[in-house]
């Protein structure tokens, strides 16, 4: 649940957000090189630039609301908490990863906190926390599922099936797309003839824009939004602009972009501008760079242990295909 | 123990499944208010209330979604896709999500959903709402498939699908649902997977499933006058299906033959044949016959709907041929 | 194409549309009969009530320019043109029908005049027609492809996908959607929580919304919808109000249905309201009793051919799963 | 005769085709601009421009649907799905509609659209990007399905299919699209339906197809050390499939092996054993046997997917086993 941090001062609140973005950055950019290094089987999509988003939503999310996202999921799930051991071991595909190495990337889940998946198929999110909402809103606490989903999964069917029924059964759905312009190799723009924001305005959906590269801003949309669903039990969307620093995949040419972008990009970076953030909410001197210094032993101590871990064993191959002996519900 | 129709049967399964469990929630197009489109639905709004029992949009990819995300989250959810035909439009759902989210995510949790189908012909439905696509599934590593043939195991292996913690896809008849037989009061459950002999014989092993039980039943029936003794093995469960018992059968009678009501090319009986011609290869005195329905969609016209669709004569004469 | 009537005086054009939405009525209530009578295989859905949407819509219609249709496609089907004996022949699963009795109800199609086909899964034609309407925009000739479909269609994702790609490549679809308020045994407002017009102005596409039972004001509304349509080249929606006057298929009992429904359906029949417009316009004396007079003598002549013919060889089930010899393009 | 990739061979038919007849175009993600997402279209947009390549939003059921609706309206449009995977979004467009039409319509018309797709793995691409799925479709008549092993077929097959006049899903292999082979300058069309012997042998027939027809090849090679001779069949087409040409080598071999990539059970190989087990039955020396993949989903890891991958060990004891 949120902390309580005074609207107009949310201090506390942008160091955890800070924090938790910092995290992400430090992981992606470790990935980013372990894929250089030929250490990263299969693909392998970075969020760099966008990781003030789940950061600051995640802020406001308690360990009974549940996420669920896609390809370009691992802000995501670091934001929820998973454990940055299980999660780098898990891309690294070792038996200790979260999922045993059977997932990787685009599958890093933890079901005990709330983490439904990345996903590999897009859009397929959205109908997964339509029914999680369902499953949510039935316990009766205030709960919501949070889907994140980028501008290029607009395009998808299911965005208005789910639209619909969230409106339509009153869910308590975020629907937050992470708009960074770009659908794999292509600008969405030539992919899209619709605005998220004149769906919401269709479907009759409490929405919201904002900078997903401000800390503050984020946290701002975050709150609001994230209350009104709480008090409620209603849909909302929140639409997210931000930058999607890296190529489609690790390995991608990126010969298809603008000049400039980048430059464009880093003055927008998200870790840059938490930092101005954080300066002007008054946070004293020293604390980002300790917190940096935290954030980057802890990321190398994980990236350790996870490096250390044995590959899956073989024999394990057929395991968990169905489940053994019944079940046992969160 | 009462006689019953089998939709009736499909009814109490779930009944008794939500009086028992709370978590227990149905989801499906017209299911609620119009108590289903096959009336299978009956009663349960009223009974249940409309925080268990939802009339859904016509979206049936979003349906069974919800149903991977209400099972992720706690529920036991029941969809309906009102014919099997339109799975087409739940399939990532049901395969790339249901029946992959234990595996990929190391066996961290279940999706203990249900999803009630109807398939087959008879009703002049025509190509879109009479196919039998269960081969599609329990080609699936992480799905359970069963289909119900008579009006026990309409009850019996819906509650156990519903009580089974991975997704499992109940495939119905349609031209079963008016189908009468006994209903016990208190049913055994059933156990997924376990095959159960209809009627014994000892020349030929007959295995089939679904609607067309009752037609190689009628068919053992006629050989028998013939002098030939059919066994007739219902499936049953067709994702996890009971090698087992249809070898068991094999070793008594040496001569196999495999009906049902979908498409021979590439269906079910496939898979039982080429396992029989592996595992029971040395047990066997005959070729492997199939009797299912030839390569073309399913036609509207009675005159074409009947000789598509699988009968007592062409079993007859597979049955003949085998003991040539 | 369109016939040269005067925009204040159509009384040619609508005599036109009168004809063919009578041609509708006689021969679903004569489907409505042989239903009772055990005659008619499988499920039969009756567009009774409806027949003045496609009736106006096919006057401005080329036999170059494609429709697809639902399950409810009766009207749709007769309304361009396709015979009445082959139609009854096809419903009726004789060998001498339209689709050799393979199809029935719920696939109607005649390839030669544009008729893509009824269609018994909701929404279907949507992309067909998008399709359609990508090859027609390819040949240059102004031709549209108009899919007919129900409110309650307007659930399924396709329609989104349909409305984004045919407003981003600008496609010659007309989507007409047949809004008579049920959905199956539900009302549609229930399932719903998006209106036609809003979406339309989301993906910034045309829409007019007319009274679907007046002839004149869908007349009106068909002939600038496909008139804009041809000059531009752009998609346009209509969306007609109208009324289900019988259960969802024939053999409903309907009990989920408003009291007093039927006096309102009653009140705006289409065929009654066609005959006041026919008036009004000054249609001669007489024309009314001869027209309907010819229809019902078509028909019945139709439908005695229809009953003669034979049900088809089971020898013939197996042909036309491929193509034999090789493919003649329309 | 040149050398070249797969993936180039299968641009080249595309664009032989298109430079052939104007109603040949495009529709797929990122097919236009980027070339595909593994490079299978690069230069078409320029050579043919926007009017025949479309790049389409990710929609794949409006891509496959689409495609049913330009084939009937006198177009040869060619939809590419970026993963097999994804085919689970495009199920009813392709089962329901491409496949049916003809049939249902009585015969009026014809579906002349193809679906490139690729299977497999090997690439860690996960339990979502690996699959192979093609006996779903080889099950739905009016569908047919060609798997191209080498880089002349993944020209000719695909000419074929856009030649052809009814609805093709060409499969193609993410692992095979950087391999190399000879490419005639003018390649020999296809006949879809029709096998090859890639190997010449006596004691075996080893049906395969895919990807797999090369790890049969090198597992061949080294049973020919032992002393037991393989013929090696590429299937190259599974619906139709030929089955002249398979009995015609049982009948030599009269032992039978059949390795794929995909899910063993319900799987293709289920059909061809099922067939042999029947019209074969009496040329059988020995049991029939199946390598394919077991019943999981595609794992990730590197260990795990090798594991689950059809290796020529597998092989190699299954052809032991047979002339044991
Ligand atoms: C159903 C489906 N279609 C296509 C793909 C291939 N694909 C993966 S990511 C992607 C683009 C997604 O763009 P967007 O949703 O904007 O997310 P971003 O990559 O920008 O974060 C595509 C087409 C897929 N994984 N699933
Ligand atoms: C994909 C799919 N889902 C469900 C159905 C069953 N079904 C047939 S018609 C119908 C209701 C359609 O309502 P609407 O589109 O408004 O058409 P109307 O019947 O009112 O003309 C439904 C749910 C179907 N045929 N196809
Ligand atoms: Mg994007
Ligand atoms: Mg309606």
């Amino acid at each position: 649940m949120s902390r309580k941090t005074a609207p107009n001062n949310p201090a506390e609140a942008l160091k955890s957000i800070y924090r938790r973005a910092m995290i992400i950055r430090e992981a992606e950019k470790t990935l980013q090189q372990l894929f250089v290094d030929g250490r990263v089987p299969g693909f392998l999509h970075l969020s760099i630039g966008q990781e003030a988003i789940a950061s600051a939503i995640s802020e406001f999310l308690t360990p009974g609301d549940t996420v669920s996202s896609n390809h370009r999921g691992h802000g995501h799930t670091l934001a929820k908490g998973v454990d940055l051991t299980g999660f780098f071991a898990e891309i690294l595909g070792r038996a200790t990863g979260i999922c045993g190495g059977r997932g990787g990337s685009m599958h890093v889940a933890d079901l005990r906190l709330g983490m439904l998946g990345a996903n590999g198929i897009v859009a397929a999110g959205l109908p997964i926390t339509t029914g999680s909402a369902l499953a949510l809103k039935g316990r009766g606490k205030g709960e919501v599922a949070v889907v994140y989903f980028g501008d290029g999964a607009l395009a998808e069917g299911l965005v208005h099936e789910c639209l619909n029924i969230a409106s339509l059964w009153s869910l308590p759905v975020l629907f937050c797309c992470e708009n960074n312009g770009w659908s794999e190799f292509s600008p969405t723009e030539k992919q899209l003839a619709v605005q998220l924001k004149d769906l919401a305005a269709a479907f009759g959906i409490a929405y919201a824009e904002a900078d997903g590269n401000d800390m503050l801003a984020m946290h701002d949309v975050a709150r609001d939004a994230i209350g009104r669903m709480r008090a409620g039990c209603i849909p909302h969307i929140l639409e997210c602009h931000t930058t999607r620093v890296r190529g489609h995949y690790e390995g991608d040419r990126q010969d298809y972009r603008p000049e400039g972008e980048a430059d464009e990009m880093s003055a927008r970076d998200p870790v840059a501008i938490g930092r101005r953030r954080l300066a002007e909410a008054g946070v004293e001197n020293g604390w980002i760079e300790t917190t940096d210094a935290e954030v980057k032993a802890a990321n190398t101590a994980a990236l350790e242990t996870a490096l250390a871990a044995p590959l899956p064993d073989a024999a394990t191959l057929l395991a968990d295909v169905y489940t053994e002996g019944g079940l046992r519900h969160g | 123990m009462a006689e019953s129709r089998y939709v009736r049967a499909v009814t109490r399964a779930m009944q008794d499944a939500m009086a028992a469990d709370a978590s227990v929630i149905l989801i499906g197009e017209d299911v609620a208010a119009a108590g289903g489109s096959f009336k299978a639905t009956r009663g349960l709004l009223e009974e249940f209330g409309p925080q268990r029992v939802y009339d859904a949009p016509i979206a049936e990819a979003a349906i069974a979604g919800m149903a991977v995300g209400a099972a992720l989250s706690g529920m036991r959810p029941i969809a309906e896709i009102m014919f099997m035909d339109f799975v087409t439009l739940s399939m990532d759902m049901l395969v790339n999500q249901a029946a992959k989210a234990r595996y990929m995510f190391g066996g961290q949790g279940s999706v203990p959903m249900v999803l009630r189908t109807p398939h087959g012909g008879g009703l002049s439905a025509g190509p879109q709402h009479s196919q039998c696509l269960e081969a599609w599934f329990a080609h699936i590593p992480g799905l359970k498939v069963v289909v119900p043939a008579t009006v026990e195991d309409a009850y019996s292996l819906l509650r156990a699908a519903i009580d089974d913690p991975d997704p499992v896809i109940v495939v119905e008849n349609k031209a079963l649902y008016a189908l009468k037989g006994d209903l016990p009061d208190a049913p055994a459950p059933a156990r997924i997977g376990e095959a159960l002999v209809r009627r014994e014989g000892m020349d030929v092993t007959l295995v089939t499933y679904g609607g067309t039980l009752w037609t190689a039943l009628k068919a053992a029936e006629i050989a028998q006058a013939e002098g030939i003794s059919v066994e007739v093995i219902d499936l049953r469960s067709i994702q996890p299906w009971d090698e087992a018992a249809v070898l068991a059968s094999l070793c008594r009678t040496h001569r196999l033959l495999i009906a049902h009501e979908a498409v021979e090319a590439f269906g079910v009986g496939a898979e039982i044949a080429a396992r029989m011609a592996d595992i029971g290869f040395d047990e066997l005195d005959a070729p492997i016959l199939r009797v299912a329905a030839p390569f073309s969609p399913v036609p509207f016209s009675p005159t074409l709907e009947g000789e598509w669709r699988v009968s007592e004569t062409k079993i007859l004469t597979a049955l003949r041929r085998l003991m040539a």
